[in-house]
Order: structure tokens, then C-alpha cells, then sequence
């Protein structure tokens, strides 16, 4: 097991699939002379020269359509964003063209692409850069949407995704770019869109969290081992299609489930699970699905403001704690 | 002087400083570009390496789509076609002319929603395109998309699609596509003078110019959008004047004369097919309402007469027959074979099956078994 | 009571606005000189002349653009999209611009603007337009989201929306614009923002259903009570801020909620509300919160597709049954 | 010739058909516009009516902005400061020439989010822009918006805008506004090379330009968009000519020298103050790195250098010193004034406090007691 800083995992996925097919191409805003925004890039454009790691003006709608009318015609592009916050100009290509065309056409055109960049909060960047955009896409049939925690998930799953012939959203992090971790050397080493990862098992709750939110779920489950209880903790990795069952099979066992999840709470991936886990975990829940989101506000500024802003492990522990019936 | 000299360069622009801060002081810089301009009565057949069975092919392939459209707006009429229907009638010397210049099986055109004159123009059979408007299984999209999605990947016809501007990214990448993969392909991006003014159309155009992709850029300038005039919208109403913005040839274009049309569409192909973008607006006239619910109080009766007074069909009728290339009576044989052409379309519609409920599910995703939520 | 149709009670509402105040004004594609796509606006340019009812090109990120400059300068603009299947070219704009400015200049600007237009199926026009928008901008703080049934809710919640000072997202209908309704004579009849509709009283089952899915509730329970059960019928009316209390008091007392919402339904409206309840009515609950939705794929063309893609009062009606373990 | 004779009309257009259709036969169209170019040392004080004092005035407010920015680079570096910090130094003579041609009170602007210069040059004050960079309370955004989101509905700063484009259509707004109003005003929204390429660009200028708006585009051409120069983004380089397709005036301004920046815009407010939208390219080079984070590879020592060469603020110095106007020693006093000025404001931001949690829930929307979800 090689350790990887997840922006070199995901790379490297890039970088394999790239070598295993002429068909794939990466474009975007600074990823190729620049080497990409946040580095993630960094190098590709040696390796497969000017044609085939492309630098675009800012026009995310321009680029966004350009790679979508390239995947109609069989290539199979992967489209970054600098950040998911700045693909809202881009949202009408998104939502009506990839993931529409192919039912419009009766299947006459697929759509082989990745759109991917960093999601969620970002520091002290204010309201328009720290946006979490799980669940504006998710909502959206015709979408797969994919949200990474670590080096391992993030190579697997984007190797995946960019063999997919369905278009993929695949949301990264910029804080968790430099976080190292152990990475599978197994050759094409591939993980299945749409399975859960068990990071964790427990029987006394279970914590579901995907991208930084799964490290807000860890920590809050080492906090509750401390006083003694076993958190299981779920890493959903895809949003859509949802791993259902298994997270339907920890509540089962634990009868309690606590959600984190980054963004503004409102019709969010965490509204989402505790829909489906109240219909069909109904006998077994002993306490109401609860969540720890962003506040239902705007990103602020001010470093103590973000800080309140985001769900932390404490919150999260608490929450657990609530639904353990424990204070 | 070939067309490609209107491409504007540095080198165009009299006394511009190079990065502007060294300059002496010219007090004005003066900038001069030249576009192509293609009017009505430009060129014979002869001139365009016609024969008399293909100025007639031409006129049949017109008739054609005029003929699908008004037995069409019958069948909506009859509520057999549900949705808008977007009528081309007027428009058929744009698709037919510009079908001309393309490379069928190599070269992809796609458009917006008034698709069905280019979808017959490129080959679409009009029995897939009426099951279409039917809702029928046998459609050209299977009854997934309707009058606003005709496809055909087997003829190169990307669509059909009904958000105005959307489309023109798709073009540029469909053109990348065909510079990418080396195939000789280019694309013909057809869009509507209201699409100008949608921020997809600056932006699509900027990274063909960028990029140097094959690809034209045919602004079907029918003078409305809805119920929108060209100077209702646009800060400048010369549509083909976008181009200077990003340095690509530009030309305006008879769209009621089918030869004019050829003619402008071959020459730019010849751009493309050298990976030079460009952008062409033709001129043309939309003889229906937007929609069939649109009564059209925004324009005179005598403004409609004039502009059908133009008719493409009518003036190559006229041209056949004043050149001997056809008589009256050869001219009603192709109409009837039209006629029945059209109503084999109807035939074949409606004894085509709806979908079975089952298929919403398809198409979806190109995966199996996808766990959609229930 | 007049009896009016729906697009006539928006009217009146937008009419009687802008002859109170000189400072809001109407823009949108065909407002003006064709009185409309859906004819809303007829007569309007000529009351208020050409300076206050405006046509626009087709440039929907540039107008509400547009919109929002002329707010944070002190105008009242109405803005209106089309339908709101056009305005994810303008979601920037929205979501980014009208949400977050106020907050990101400290409370110097504000935004008193409406963006109004149908939202929702509107027949057999395929994937790009019959897209129901209410959760993706509803998970947005900053935004305001309404969404009306008919004509009497529909004049006083516009006239509430284009005085209130913040951004608000008011969603019709297309189906629904001939719709005659009782409308209230009431001079000056505005109905606050934030507050549901008890539209029927029942003790059986409580049923959320709004816009065009609150007749399906309603037709739903008819057949209830054909059986024999009284359903209590709620129209949230608005949708951000939503009026939790009202549903937590009906769930108190039928314990058991089935919610229409022609969204797909992944992190919809529904999502949210299921998780407010099963979260705040726990121990109320006799059964799992049901929901209705539109299938979870594209609108399709055909017309059988199409009747079977959306959510119908039989399938309402088959749901409460469930909830109420009557089969 | 006054700068509006470069409005391009119709009647420009040699021989262009009015709707197409009925021309003879032009094989070509050829258009001609001119666009002003304000090259460096165009203008005396004298030529401006600047007197000694204005002039002096002009060099301690640029000093002002490239102070403040040396100090918040050096705070960010102790992390007094979080987020990006994108830093104007070299730009200063765009924010100071331009803010002359304003009637401060009435006349508004609006910029993305390299903010800080116009923000200072507009009159907000240094000690709550620090505080704003600090995330205080006193900040000009209550330390909601950090380096990116300076406003000041006093000064008519309508922001500091971090989407890239996005605040163009905004400033169309804020015009249509001044016009609607009668109240005299005009909008400048300043834009950076790389936000031409974005689709709000477009739609926001067809609207300007066929609402008849009052409102100047300021496209603050640094040669960058982070590491993208503008020839790897443009397929037309010369930006100005984007005032083409809006049939706007457009000039070519040269950006290090103040003087220049005045002019122009002095010119181009007088058109916006008769309803004439335009388009100025004012051509600037940024000496840091995008954000602080940027190494700048992109670009060579010598390129820095060279422009570094024709610095604003020491180009005015040479001209104060040449032209008699100012010593040295008067210079100085000025250096240590603006000096002092930036260091009370470190003070100032460094002593406010931090805003209490419960603030997160304020101005997110007027109404009081909005029901948060919790
Ligand atoms: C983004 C978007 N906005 C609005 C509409 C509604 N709409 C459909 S067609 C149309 C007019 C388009 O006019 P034009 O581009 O000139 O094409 P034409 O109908 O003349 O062929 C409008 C406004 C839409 N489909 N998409
Ligand atoms: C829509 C959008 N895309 C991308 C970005 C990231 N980004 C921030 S600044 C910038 C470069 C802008 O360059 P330019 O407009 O020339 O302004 P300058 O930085 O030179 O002042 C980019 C790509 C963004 N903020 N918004
Ligand atoms: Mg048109
Ligand atoms: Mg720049």
C-alpha cells in the first residue's frame, strides 16, 4: 500500500485511465500549464501534452456543453471545476443537458463524462465559495454523484467514474487535498459505484458522513468509545445511486442513526436519509433520526463565525449521545 | 479575396498598440473587417455543379418538410401530437441548402427545437419523425422526447433541444470531438436569432475560435423570437457581426434562395473543414406562429404576405420551370409523391404502439438495473 | 368574491403592487408587448407603459442579473422567468447573488425582488421542461420560496412576496393559470409569508400536498372519505420559511402523514418534511411518513409515460390507506 | 470626432441589406469603426485642470491602496487574515483616474473581488477595510464578506464580487436603476480580462446596450486570469472590440498612467451620462501573484520587471518631481502620512472585536425572527 495525499490519488486515477484510453481527456480552468488550481493536475499535461490536458477560459457553461457535446460524440472527458461553487453558471448544462439528453433520445446518446472538483466549505472564503452541492445534483435523475473522504475511496471511485458511461458528478475536498493515506496497489484497482463502506463497526449508533463530514462521524465515534459505546460509522461514498441497504442494515442493529452532512440542512442528502430510513426502519428506530448540518445560513467570513458554522465532532457526538437517550 | 479574409487579425487593427503601454499616441485606432454577404439570385445551378434531378431532389426535399409540417399541424390539430409543435415552414432553403455542403455520415448538425425540417433534410425517415410527435415507440427518440427531440445518431443529427442556447456548447464540443479524433468531420450548429443573447452562445464561440474547431455556427435569423423582433432584442441587429469578437469570418445570407444557402454553407465548410470556425446568418422567415398557440398579433398580415411573397419553394418552382429544368406536370408528380410520402408518415405513426409503462425507466442511465427510488 | 382565474389573481396582484408603488417594475421574455407567454401580464405594458413592463431578450442570467442590481439599488423589481425550467441558466444569479449578497455586505443591501414563473410538469414537453425547482431553491438561506394552488393564496401571498424586503422564489403553474378561484375582495388582502393552509379538517390522516399537488391531495381525500375517513389536508403555501407547526399539530393528531410533491423525489420537499416530522412527532407517528412523487427519472414525452411519470390522487389515496393499515 | 462617432449604426455598414433579403448583389460588406486609444502621456495635469494640490492628491491616494496592500499581504502571512487575498498593487492608477470622472455621492461602482483599491479609492475608510480582512465587526461587512466582499452603500461600492462575471449583470441592474430613478447617476463596473469569457458578460452588455444604459464596462486588463494569459483565453485579444457586438463605443486605454485613466474616463462618463453604455480596456499588469498562494510561474522575472518599469505610482512621482510641482522632501511627508494611515488601521482592525455567534443568523434576511432550522 503505497500513502497517497488524496490529491495524488486522485491523479493517479486519472493519470491510469488516461494511459489505458486515448478517448479520455481532462479540461479546465488552470490544469494544465498551472498545474491545476489546487495541484491536483500537476504534470498531466507532460504526460499527455497539450491535446489532451486543456486549459479553458473561465466559462464553466462553455466548457461544461463542450465537454458534454465530446461525450455525445464518444469521447470521455473529465471536466474540472476550480471549484464545485463556480459549476452554478454551469448548472443548466448539467442538470438539463447530461442528464437528460440520453432519455430525450431514447438512449441514442450516452454521456461518458466526469465533472468533478473540490465541494463544501473551504475556509474563510465567505457565502458564494463554500457551497456543498450534493444535493442539487443528486435530486437530478440521470446523475451519479460520488463524494470522496480519503485517498483509497477517491482513487477507486474516480478510475469507476471515468469508465461509467453515465454522466458522474465527483465531489473532492480542498481541505482534504494534502490528507495522506494508505492506497491500494492492486492493479486497476476499481471500487463499485454505489457501495457504502463500513468504517467502523458499532452497535450502540450509527453515524453516517460522506467527504470531510465522514471524519466529523469518526471523531465523534472515538469520543463515544471513550464513554463505552460502539459507534458504527458509514461512509455512503456514492449519494446517488444511495447505498440503502446498507445503512438499512446498521439501524436495524443499532435502532438509532445520526447524520452528518456539510450542507445547509433544508431538502439536504441528510432530509433524504432520514426519509428513507424512517419508512423502512420504522419498527426498529428507538429514537428520531437526527443530523448535524451546516447552519441555515450563508457561509460567513469570520474565522469564529465559519467555525460555528460547520458541524463539528462535538455536535456530533452530542447528537449521538441525544439519540442514546444518554443526558 | 476568399472569404477567410474577414477573419480579423492584430494586424487589422491600424496603429493598436501591441500591449497597449508603449504606444505613441494614436488617438483613434480604425478597424475595418469584411464579411461575406450572399443574396438571392447569386449563382444558377450550373454554377454549383447541379444537373436538373438535383435542383429537383432539392425542391422535393423542401416540399417535403413543408408537407411533414402542415399535416403535422393537422395531427396537433387532432391532438394525436401532444406538447409544442415549432413549425419550419419558410425556413426549408436553410436545412436543404446547408444539408448540401455536409459530408453525410462524417459531418453532425444539431439544432434547437424547430428541428424537423433539418431532421428530414439530413435523412430522417418522416415515418420515425411523425412517430415522434405521436408519442409512439417507433419515434425517432422513442417516445422519450417529442417534437423538440428528434435524434439520429445514424445520420449525424445530434438533437433537438429545447432550451434556447444550450445546444451551441454541445456544438463546440461535437466539433472538438471531430478535431480530437481526426475523423475529417465538422459540425453545423443551427440556433435561432433569439439564442444570440443567451450567454452559452459567447462562450461556445469563444472556445471554438480558441481551439480551432470545425465547426459553423448558422443563425437561422427568421426575425422573431416569439413574439420578440430582432431589434426588440439585440444592441445590434447585424447577427453576423458577433463574429468579430472572436476573430472569426462572418457572412450574411439569402435564406429564401436555396443556392444562396449552398453556396454560403459550402464555402464554410471549406473553413471548417480547415478548422476555422465561423458564424453565418441567414435570413429567413417564419411563416406560422412560434408555436401552434401563438395568434402572431406582434407582425401585419401584409409583413407576412411580403416575406411569403419570398417563398424558397415557390422561387425554385419558378426557376425550374423558367429554365426548362421541369414542367408543371413533372413538378405535380413530385408533389403527390410528397403528398404520399406524408401520409404513409401519419400511417405508420399510428399503428406504431405507445411505450409500454415499464420503459420510463429506460434511458435513464446506460447501467442495468440501476436501484432508482420507488 | 370574485371569481378569478389564477393568472388574473396574479395580475391583479402585480396591478394593484405597482400602482401602490412607482418603484417595482415587471421584466421577463414577452411580458410586455405579447402580454405574456401565458398571458399573465396581459394588459399590463399598457397600464404602466413601457418603462415598468419591460421585454427582455432571451438572457435569463443577464436579467435577473439585472433584477438583482436594480433591488440592491432600492427598485422592486418582478422578474419573470418563462417557466422555471429557464432559469438554471440563471441559477448563479439566484443562488449565489440574490441569496448571499445581503449577508455578505453586512445587511447593507437587501433585495426586495420576486422571481416569479411556472414551475412543475406542464404536459407532454419532455425531460428539460417539467422540472419542479422548489427544493433546489428552497435548501438556499437567503431565499424566499412560496408555491401556490390557487387563485385567492395566489394574490395574497404575490402581493405579501413583492412587499417583503428579502428574495423570493414564487412558483405557478402552468396547468393551473385557468384556473377559476374565489379570490377575497379584500382591499389591500395580503396573506403572510410562512404560514399553511388547513384546507380540509380530518382526524384520520394528515395530507401535504402544494401547487398542482395539492388537488391530488385533495382528490385523495374525497376518496377517503368515500371510505369512510376524514383526511386533513394542508397546503404549505410557502415552502422557505416553512410553517412546521401547523403539520406537527395535525401529525399530533392523525399520526400519520402522506406527502404529494411532483418533485423527484431524492432530497425533495418531502425529503425535509418526513425528516421534520419523524424528527419532531416521533412518538406520535403510527406509521412510517409516505410520499408521492413524480417517478425518479425524466419527464418522458409520451403521453401514457408522462400520466404515469407524475403523481396521481390514486396512488394519494393508496398510500393513506397504507399509513392507515387499512389493506 | 468625439468618441461616440465610433458607435457603430447601420448606416456603417457599406452596403449592408436592411433586412437581407432584397439586396442586389454585394459580394462584400465591409465594416469600419474606430475605437479611442488613450495612450500614456496623452495629457498634462494642466490639460486634466488638475492643480498641484489634485495632483499630489492623486499619488498619496495610490500610495494609500499600495500600502494597505503591502500590510494586509504582510498580516495575511500572520495569519491575521484568512481565505484568498487578492491583491491590486500595479492597478492603482485604474481605481484613482477612474474614481475622478465619478460624482461621488451619486454615481456608483462595482468590481469583483481584487477589491481593495477601489474600495480605498471610492473613500471607504483603510481601518474598516483592515477589519473586514481581519473578520471584525468594524469591518465594511460586519466581517461577513472578508478581502472579497467590500462594500459600502455610503461610498456607492456595491462590492467586491467573487464569482467571476457575475456582478456585470449586476451593475446593468444598478444603471437601469440610476435611469428608472432620474437620479443623474451612473454605474462603472470594473471586470478583469478573464471574466469577458464568462456568458453574463454578454447578456449583461446586449441589455446595457439596448436599454440605453448608463453604465461603462472597465475590463482591468492585467494579461492574467490567474495563470491563463489573455491569448490563451481570447480568441480575440483585443478586448475592446468586444464593444462590437453591443454597438457600443470602445477605447483602449493605457492603465500605469493615471493621467490617461482620467481622461478616458472622463470621456466615456460623459456618454454614460447621456445613456450611452461602453466598453474601456484599460491595459495594467498585477505585480503579486493572483492570490497569495501563487507562485507566478507562469510568467518570467524580466516580464515583471519590465512592467514593474512603468509603475503608477512612480511614474506620477517623476512627473510631481519633474514637473515642479512636488520635492522630495513634500514626498516624503506624504509616504509617512499614508504609512501612518495604513498602520492605524491595522490598529483599528486589530482592536475591534470579533462578532458574537449569534450574529451567523443576522442579515440573512430583513425580517426579523426568521424561523432558522436548528
Ligand atoms: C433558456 C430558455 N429561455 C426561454 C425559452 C422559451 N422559448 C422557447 S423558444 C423561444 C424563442 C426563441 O427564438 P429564436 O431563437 O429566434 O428561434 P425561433 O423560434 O425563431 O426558431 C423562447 C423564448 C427556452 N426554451 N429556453
Ligand atoms: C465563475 C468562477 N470561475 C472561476 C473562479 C476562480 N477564479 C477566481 S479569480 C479567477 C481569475 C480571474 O481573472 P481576471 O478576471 O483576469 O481578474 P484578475 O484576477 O486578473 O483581477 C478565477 C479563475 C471564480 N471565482 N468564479
Ligand atoms: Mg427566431
Ligand atoms: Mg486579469
Amino acid at each position: 500500500m503505497a500513502k497517497l495525499q488524496l490529491r495524488e490519488a486522485i491523479r493517479a486515477a486519472m493519470v491510469e485511465e488516461m494511459a489505458r484510453d486515448g478517448d479520455i481527456f481532462l479540461m479546465g480552468e488552470e490544469v494544465a500549464e498551472y498545474n491545476g488550481a489546487y495541484k491536483v493536475s500537476e504534470g498531466m499535461q507532460d504526460l499527455f501534452g497539450a491535446d489532451r490536458v486543456i486549459d479553458t477560459p473561465i466559462s464553466e457553461n462553455g466548457f461544461a456543453g463542450l465537454g458534454l457535446g465530446a461525450a455525445m460524440s464518444g469521447l470521455r472527458p473529465i471536466i474540472e471545476f476550480m471549484t464545485w461553487n463556480f459549476a452554478f453558471v454551469a448548472m443548466d448544462q448539467i442538470v438539463n443537458n447530461a442528464a437528460k439528453i440520453r432519455y430525450m433520445s431514447g438512449g441514442q446518446f450516452s454521456f461518458p463524462i466526469v465533472f468533478r472538483g473540490p465541494n463544501g466549505a473551504a475556509g474563510q472564503l465567505a457565502a458564494t465559495h463554500n457551497s456543498s452541492v450534493e444535493s442539487v445534483y443528486s435530486c437530478f435523475p440521470g446523475l451519479k454523484v460520488i463524494s470522496i473522504s480519503n485517498p483509497d475511496d477517491a482513487k477507486g471511485l474516480l478510475k469507476s467514474a471515468i469508465r461509467d458511461n453515465d454522466p458522474v458528478v465527483f465531489l473532492e475536498s480542498e481541505f482534504m487535498y494534502g490528507m495522506r493515506g494508505e492506497v491500494s496497489d492492486e492493479e486497476d484497482y476499481l471500487i463499485p459505484i454505489g457501495k457504502a463502506r463500513i468504517a467502523r463497526d458499532g452497535d450502540a449508533v450509527t453515524i453516517v458522513g460522506h467527504n470531510k463530514s465522514y471524519w466529523r462521524a469518526m471523531e465523534a465515534a472515538e469520543m463515544l468509545e471513550v464513554d463505552g459505546y460502539h459507534a458504527e460509522v458509514i461512509d455512503p461514498r456514492t449519494i446517488r445511486p444511495f447505498d440503502w441497504d446498507t445503512v438499512i442494515r446498521s439501524v436495524k442493529k443499532t435502532n438509532r442513526l445520526v447524520i452528518v452532512d456539510e450542507s445547509n440542512p433544508f431538502a439536504s442528502v441528510s432530509s433524504e436519509i432520514a426519509f428513507q430510513i424512517q419508512s423502512r426502519c420504522f419498527d426498529y428506530l428507538d429514537a428520531p433520526v437526527r443530523r448535524v448540518t451546516a447552519k441555515d445560513t450563508p457561509a460567513p467570513y469570520a474565522k469564529n463565525l465559519m467555525t460555528y458554522y460547520l458541524p463539528s465532532a462535538e455536535d456530533t457526538y452530542r447528537a449521538c449521545r441525544d439519540v442514546m437517550y444518554l443526558d | 479575396m476568399t472569404t477567410t479574409d474577414s477573419i480579423t487579425s492584430a494586424a487589422d487593427v491600424a496603429d493598436a498598440p501591441s500591449n497597449g503601454l508603449e504606444a505613441s499616441r494614436p488617438e483613434h485606432i480604425t478597424f475595418t473587417t469584411t464579411f461575406r454577404s450572399y443574396p438571392a439570385e447569386g449563382d444558377t445551378h450550373g454554377d454549383l455543379g447541379l444537373y436538373r434531378d438535383g435542383v429537383v431532389a432539392l425542391y422535393r426535399d423542401m416540399l417535403l418538410q413543408r408537407r411533414f409540417e402542415e399535416r403535422a399541424a393537422q395531427m396537433y390539430g387532432k391532438q394525436k401530437i401532444g406538447g409544442f409543435l415549432h413549425l419550419y415552414n419558410g425556413q426549408e432553403a436553410i436545412s436543404t441548402g446547408s444539408a448540401q455542403a455536409l459530408n453525410m455520415g462524417l459531418d453532425t448538425v444539431i439544432t434547437a427545437y424547430r428541428d424537423h425540417g433539418l431532421a428530414l433534410a439530413v435523412g430522417m425517415e418522416p415515418g420515425e419523425c411523425m412517430a415522434e410527435l405521436f408519442g409512439r415507440i417507433d419515434g425517432c427518440s422513442q417516445g422519450k422526447g417529442g417534437s423538440m427531440h428528434f435524434f439520429s445518431r445514424e445520420k449525424g443529427m445530434y438533437g433537438g433541444h429545447g432550451i434556447v442556447g444550450a445546444h451551441i456548447p454541445l456544438a463546440t464540443g461535437i466539433a472538438f470531438a471531430h478535431k480530437y479524433k481526426r475523423d475529417g468531420g465538422i459540425c453545423v450548429c443551427y440556433l435561432g436569432d433569439g439564442a444570440v443573447w443567451q450567454g452559452a452562445f459567447h462562450e461556445a464561440l469563444n472556445l471554438a475560435g480558441l481551439y480551432k474547431l470545425p465547426v459553423i455556427y448558422v443563425i437561422e435569423n427568421n426575425q422573431y423570437a416569439m413574439g420578440t423582433s430582432v431589434e426588440r432584442a439585440a444592441a445590434d441587429v447585424d447577427l453576423y457581426k458577433q463574429s468579430v469578437s472572436y476573430a472569426m469570418p462572418g457572412s450574411l445570407v439569402n435564406g429564401m434562395d436555396v443556392f444562396s444557402v449552398m453556396r454560403a454553407m459550402r464555402d464554410h465548410a471549406d473553413m471548417a473543414r480547415r478548422n476555422q470556425p465561423s458564424v453565418v446568418e441567414i435570413r429567413t422567415y417564419r411563416y406560422r406562429g412560434h408555436s401552434m398557440s401563438d395568434p402572431g398579433k406582434y407582425r401585419t398580415r401584409e409583413e407576412l404576405e411580403k416575406n411569403k411573397d419570398q417563398d424558397p419553394i415557390l422561387r425554385l418552382k419558378a426557376y425550374l420551370l423558367r429554365e426548362d429544368l421541369a414542367n408543371e406536370s413533372e413538378l405535380a408528380v413530385v408533389d403527390r409523391s410528397v403528398k404520399r410520402e406524408v401520409l404513409e408518415a401519419v400511417d405508420f405513426a399510428a399503428r406504431s404502439p405507445q411505450p409500454p409503462l415499464e420503459a420510463i425507466y429506460d434511458h435513464v442511465y446506460t447501467e442495468e438495473g440501476f436501484p432508482f427510488l420507488q
